[in-house]
């Protein structure tokens, strides 16, 4: 196994990794709003870390670049979306 | 496969209504209604054409689209039952469209409203799908005709936006959807069996394996429901009565007939060797409850409109009677002949018939501003031509001579008689006898004196308009004439003979007995009370039981059920008739 | 002009990233689509409501990423280790940036920082909702409103 | 482990559409959908069909999913009075069976589908030379069934058209919809100030890739209609009036320029939709680029439903 | 190859069955149309199948099929877009949204 | 190599399957919305990582469909659950 490929490894699983804590934290975190920081937190950094690994991969820069293009538009929508979501959240109160 | 000279015709007759279409509605206002003028006359110059460049062609008009033959490209082909429908319709078109000049007229003073605009495009571009239907060489390719199709016909539904004819829209649209979606799986089917959607081509290759036979159910149900054939009508109903007459008149004049004449295609032209008997006769006995229930149902109407769809419902039925008529037991595969021309000519006749019928019940409404069947009396004597042209257009649907319904009838009756099934001809009759009933009716209601003196128009009738619906009767019930020329129509009897005038004498007689006996009041006219009454006790309910029935029917669940148990029963007849 | 150039110049070289490429012909259609995209975000958000110093923000992508890296270990660790507790709350923070553009971009900024999502902003604060309200919030915000002052110039509301 | 892949597939979209199916509130079943639509994008990727995970993409996921969830959302007062419609078990009884007969029967259709399958991709291949574009999708889509891809683009015109019949009189020719309103400092209206102009630079990419690999202009057409949804619902843009002349005549151009192609094919090439040796792919581009706005504004003005605005 | 082909087809044959269940006993529109959607995306899905199990000439898949496929989806977008806004023009003019058969007409004229 | 990635996609997509529990279990609409923008992300990474397991370039587009479009259907009920007309506001919560 290359060296590329070790950090490929190593980077997915742990992209991987923050998958399952993303999950875990929607489903056991006790209200909306806590559980936003799960979906918006986690799995951004779980998708970052993905992107990270496969970058060697890859051929080229601009290759590379537009997997990072990409992630970058994933936190920007998610970073939004979450605070709609949220306004939403704390507006229906508790129970939604 | 190669392209015959005149093919080029066959895209015209498609595309110029669509141009029409994107003309009329980017010009916008009144463009809009000179445009569809000017396409419908183009249209139908273009379909005279396509008929006078059929014999140089060998009776066949073949187009490759593109230069590319099948089946990586799409072919139109134009033949017989297509060079038929193409002029037919085109003739209905034309009555429709003079008849809806008043009622879809651009107001003074507005540059563009929305009915008018909506109806003329919409016109258009239902006459553009239906030439589609009619020469398009594909399955795929049918399935964009039967959108174009329903994407059209929904919005003429809905055209007066009140509250019922949207929900009829709706339940037409998700309807038809439902429809459209389990052909296009039975298309898939059929493309994953034989690598293409060529309908010449699959001609030559289907055979009744498990792929085919499902999808041969699924496009058959899915081709009935958007045709309304009983029980499957769930949506027809108000869907048609709702309309404006002149969309009434496309709807139930034209449109249902794309989809029937798509059954026509598959079976006759795609899956010949793969129906069998018994599912031909299952296709028609749901012809057959057709014609009894959308009959019996349509003479308990209160509203005249009413009861024209409902008879929609049961001339929809007639459509399908030929299939088993045109079973050939020999071959094991259904053939081409005089059933099949009976049944073309019915649809025909029907759909010149039937636009008139709308069209008269039409001006009735605008005439009185209501369309109470019992509150008719007196409309004859304030608007003689429009009760003149619903009882020839009810002459007509009863297939009494010199109809094409009649002519039809014939040809049927002799398909039956040559394979000696009495039965179907028994369903011809009755329904003749129950259409007799309603039309005679409505025309006692019409023709009774009016409960306090005379009937002055509520509204002034554009005499064009009646006019429009008039030539369209008389041409239903000329049809008979023009049918006598070639062949296989020389073998029919005259039919001005005395034998044939007696028949219609009974059927007239017999109608009128059933009106009595059936009706939800007795008629004006009517003598004979006592006996009548007596009658009544027992057929009465028997009336009302067919009304409920249908009630049951037409519910949401019960229908969806139908569709499906439907495509079961066809995919059993299919496998179990062989 | 000068933030239209810079905008244009960025649509093309994210362009030239998604065709992964120069040839001359994807080249002029990355012209027009990088002028199309200017024109429309030029007109969706007026030069004058702020400007972003991507130079600035560049500077800062090393913080920022980070802060993400830490932002998603503290999730997780809430979510997966059931020994450490959620204290959650709502958390009022009294920013500089006016309402607007540059304030939008702070506040998504800092919903992928750790502990904290915005969930509503008035005139003065923003009003943040916190996994642990027990941590210095409000000073690591402050923290963060210094590190982005520069690299987001308020502008015009456009309200 | 592709068979696995494939298997969870499989199984998560079979759950979401029970899900979407049997969920009691119609906002949770629509929710289900818009994850039932992501997941689909990912199966079409899985059957090597990434054209269509792309259109799959843009419309599941995007298009069909915000609008259906906008009028469950709509809907919520009615759902109390239609779960009273509900039939009864008898009849729940016979649609599980009557469902089951119809999957028994497809599957086993499909089990005794032909191998080796019939396929044109073969005769695709020998013709593709002929159109000079590499993505065999937009050869069969642009030349050898063009009429078909012509009509397909007319019949989103006649949905249009009959979205916009459901006017109200009064309202004809005025602007689609209701008015958006929104904070325009707000978080929403600052989304839909950032995000468009990116996303017409990304539409744009698939569009002009779609010649030599996946994309084209449906797929296009979909994004930029999404974009321009997104400034509308952040109020920051509006519907323009139905009646304008410039927006009749943006819905109409794209099919107008194919009509006019094909007939010219007729003189140039002996065929209606045939494009003259060495011309193809140039004609091509011609009808895709006349094609993209066409398509693109009749999917927005659909999503932007009937006018109910009267103009003044 | 024709593993993933065989796997999706018969996914999609369930497909067809779930929503076929809901067309029939769902007594919302809104419901009816997932349930058409569902339909839907079951026999595209089969149609994709199929398309892949054709795959030869380099290409993953028949792109005839493949091309037919995407026509349809835009196509069967814009049938849910029209019905969704019949469906909400019918609750903006009745208040309610049901397909059951319409009350009997009042007595006097429209 | 390959086989490694789509092992991780697939464990990505047990993960996702896992979050969507919350579709069914709600309890409120909002985490609805949230357990199909996972799918989204969740989305975007299985794309990316088939796209570098099985070599097919144009998959990296679907995922860059994905990350442009799939806030949409939240943006749809963010719209739907606040800006609603005045007259049909009706507070639910």
């Amino acid at each position: 196994m290359s060296l590329a490929d070790l950090f490929t490894v190593v980077a997915v699983s742990a992209g991987a990794f923050f998958f399952l804590a993303g999950s875990v934290g929607l489903l056991r975190f006790p209200d909306a709003l806590a559980r936003l920081h799960a979906l918006t937190k986690a799995d951004n950094l779980g998708l970052g870390l993905v992107v990270l690994g496969l970058l060697p991969r890859v051929d080229g820069l601009l290759g590379a670049l537009k997997l990072v293009a990409i992630w970058a538009l994933v936190l920007l929508a998610s970073g939004a979306v979450s605070q709609l979501v949220a306004r939403v959240a704390r507006r229906t109160g508790p129970r939604a | 496969m190669t392209a015959t000279p005149g093919g080029l015709l066959l895209v015209a007759a498609v595309l110029v209504p669509f141009v029409g279409v994107l003309a009329g509605f980017a010009l916008g206002g009144r463009n809009a209604q000179r445009v569809a003028a000017v396409t419908i006359l183009a249209g139908a110059a273009i379909a005279a054409a396509i008929v006078a460049a059929a014999p140089d062609s060998g009776g066949t008009l073949v187009y490759l689209l593109g230069g590319w033959p099948p089946p990586l490209g799409i072919a139109l082909r134009a033949d017989a039952l297509s060079l038929v429908m193409i002029p037919a319709i085109a003739v209905v078109i034309l009555g429709i469209g003079v008849y809806a000049r008043a009622d879809f007229a651009t107001p003074e003073g507005v540059r563009e409203a929305r009915a008018p605009l909506v109806f003329w495009t919409l016109l258009l571009a239902i006459w553009g799908a239906l030439n589609l239907v009619f020469v398009a060489g594909e399955a795929f390719f049918e399935q964009v005709a039967l959108e174009l199709l329903t994407f059209a016909a929904v919005p003429l539904v809905s055209l007066d936006g009140k509250a019922e004819t949207l929900r009829a829209a709706l339940r037409y649209l998700l309807y038809a959807l439902s429809g459209s979606i389990f052909y296009l799986l039975g298309a898939v089917l059929v493309y994953g069996t034989y690598g293409t959607l060529d309908i010449a081509l699959l001609g030559e290759r289907a055979d009744p394996d498990p792929a085919t036979l499902v999808a041969a159910a699924l496009m058959t149900v899915g081709l009935a429901a958007k045709t309304a054939l009983f029980p499957l009508h769930l949506w027809l109903p108000p869907a048609h009565a709702g309309a404006p007459p002149a969309a009434s008149a496309v709807l139930s004049g034209l449109v249902v007939k794309g989809s029937w004449f798509l059954v026509v295609r598959l079976w006759f032209d795609v899956l010949p060797g793969v129906v069998t008997a018994p599912s031909a006769e299952l296709l028609a006995a749901l012809g057959a409850g057709a014609i009894l229930v959308g009959n019996v149902v349509a003479l308990r109407q209160e509203r005249l409109k009413l009861l024209v769809a409902y008879s929609t419902v049961a001339q929809i039925g007639y459509l399908f009677l030929m299939f088993p008529l045109a079973f050939d037991a020999g071959a094991a595969a259904l053939a081409r002949g005089g059933a099949l021309a009976g049944g073309t000519l019915q649809a025909i006749s029907h759909a010149l018939a039937k636009a008139a019928m709308f069209m008269a019940a039409g001006l009735v409404y605008r005439g009185l501003g209501h369309d109470r069947i019992a509150e008719l009396g007196g409309v004859a004597r304030a608007l003689p031509l429009t009760v003149l042209t619903f009882a020839v257009a009810g002459l007509a649907l009863m297939g009494l001579p010199p109809s094409g319904a009649f002519a039809a009838k014939k040809l049927l009756l002799d398909a039956a008689g040559m394979s000696g099934r009495w039965w179907w001809e028994t369903v011809l009759d009755v329904g003749g006898l129950l259409t007799a009933s309603y039309v005679v009716l409505v025309l006692a209601h019409a023709l009774a004196r009016p409960a306090g003196g005379a009937v002055e128009p509520a509204k002034p009738v554009s005499r064009l308009s009646e006019l429009a619906a008039l030539a369209l009767a008389l041409g239903s019930l000329a049809l008979g004439f023009a049918a006598l020329g070639p062949a296989p129509f020389d073998a029919l009897p005259k039919p001005l003979a005395a034998k044939e005038f007696g028949a219609a004498l009974v059927t007239l007689t017999g109608g009128a007995v059933l009106a009595v006996a059936l009706g939800r009041k007795l008629p004006p006219l009517a003598a004979g009370g006592g006996l009548a009454a007596a009658v009544r006790r027992v057929t009465v309910p028997a009336g009302a039981a067919f009304v409920r029935a249908d009630g049951v029917l037409r519910q949401w669940p019960v229908a969806a059920l139908a569709l499906m148990l439907a495509a079961i029963a066809f995919a059993a007849t299919m496998l179990l008739g062989r | 002009m000068g933030t239209a150039f810079a905008r244009f110049l960025g649509f093309a070289a994210l362009w030239v990233v998604l065709v992964r490429g120069v040839a001359p012909a994807d080249l002029a259609v990355g012209v027009l689509a990088a002028a199309v995209a200017t024109w429309a975000s030029l007109r969706l958000l007026p030069a004058e409501a702020g400007r972003v110093n991507l130079g600035a923000l560049a500077l800062r992508l090393p913080r920022f990423l980070w802060q993400s890296v830490v932002a998603g270990v503290d999730v997780a660790r809430r979510a997966l280790a059931p020994g450490v507790p959620l204290r959650l709350g709502f958390v009022g923070y009294r920013t500089g940036f006016a309402r607007g553009a540059a304030r939008n971009a702070f506040a998504t900024i800092t919903s992928l920082m750790p502990g904290t999502v915005p969930v509503d902003d008035t005139e003065a604060e923003i009003s943040y909702h916190c996994l642990d309200v027990g941590q210095p919030v409000a000073a690591q915000l402050a923290a963060e409103e210094r590190e982005y002052a520069d690299a987001l110039a308020p502008g015009k509301r456009l309200g | 482990m592709i068979a696995a892949l494939n298997a969870a597939l499989a199984v998560l979209v079979l759950a979401l559409a029970v899900w979407t199916v049997a969920a009691r509130s119609t906002f949770a079943a629509t929710v289900g959908f818009v994850a039932y639509g992501l997941v689909l994008t990912l199966v079409w990727v899985q059957l090597q069909g990434v054209d269509i995970a792309l259109t799959e993409g843009a419309i599941g996921g995007g298009l069909t999913g915000a609008m259906l969830v906008a009028a469950a959302a709509r809907l919520r007062d009615t759902e109390a009075s239609a779960r009273a419609e509900r039939p009864g078990l008898a009849l729940r009884i016979a649609a599980a069976c009557v469902a089951a007969c119809v999957t028994a029967a497809l599957a086993y259709a499909i089990l005794a589908l032909p191998e080796p399958a019939p396929t044109l991709a073969h005769l695709t291949a020998d013709n593709i030379a002929s159109t000079g574009v590499a993505n065999p999708i937009t050869a069969v889509l642009i030349a050898f069934r063009a009429m078909d891809t012509l009509l397909e683009a007319i019949v989103v015109l006649f949905a249009m058209i009959g979205v916009w019949s459901l006017a109200p009189d009064r309202a004809w020719g005025g602007r689609p919809g209701q008015p958006h309103h929104a904070d325009p400092d707000g978080i929403l209206a600052w989304f839909a100030r950032v995000l468009p102009p990116i996303g017409i630079v990304v539409a744009i990419y698939i569009f002009w890739v779609g010649a030599d690999e996946p994309g084209g202009k449906f797929q296009a057409a979909t994004i930029l209609a999404a974009m321009w949804m997104l400034a509308v619902v952040a109020g920051l843009a509006d519907a323009p009036p139905v009646s304008r002349t410039w927006v009749r005549l943006a819905l109409v151009g794209g099919a107008v320029v194919f009509l006019a192609v094909g007939a010219a094919g007729v003189v140039t090439a002996g065929a209606f939709l045939a494009y003259p040796d060495g011309y193809a792919k140039l004609l091509i581009k011609l009808i895709e680029w006349a094609l993209l706005p066409s398509i693109a504004l009749a999917l927005a003005l659909i999503m932007a439903g009937a006018p109910e605005r009267p103009e003044r | 190859m024709t593993d993933a082909a065989t796997l999706f087809g018969l996914v999609a044959a369930a497909l067809v069955g779930l929503g076929v269940y809901a067309l029939i006993v769902d007594p919302q529109p809104l419901r009816k149309i997932l349930a058409f959607n569902v339909i839907g995306a079951g026999v595209f899905v089969l149609f994709g199948a199929v398309a892949h199990r054709g795959a030869a000439a380099g290409w993953g898949g028949d792109p005839v099929p493949q091309a037919l496929l995407i026509t349809g989806l835009v196509v069967a977008f814009a049938a849910t877009a029209l019905a969704v806004a019949v469906l909400l023009r019918l609750h903006a003019e009745t208040g309610s949204a049901t397909l059951a058969p319409e009350p009997p007409p009042a007595a006097g004229d429209e | 190599m390959a086989e490694f990635l789509l092992g991780a996609a697939l464990f990505v997509l047990a993960m996702v399957a896992l979050g969507l529990a919350r579709v069914v279990r709600g309890p409120g609409d909002a985490e609805r919305m949230m357990a199909a923008q996972l799918l989204g992300t969740g989305g975007i990474a299985v794309a990316l990582l088939v796209s570098a397991a099985t070599g097919v370039g144009a998959t990296v587009d679907v995922a860059l469909t994905l990350a442009l479009l799939a806030a949409f259907a939240s943006v749809a009920f963010y719209k739907s659950a606040t800006g609603a007309p005045p007259d049909d506001a009706g507070d639910r919560g």
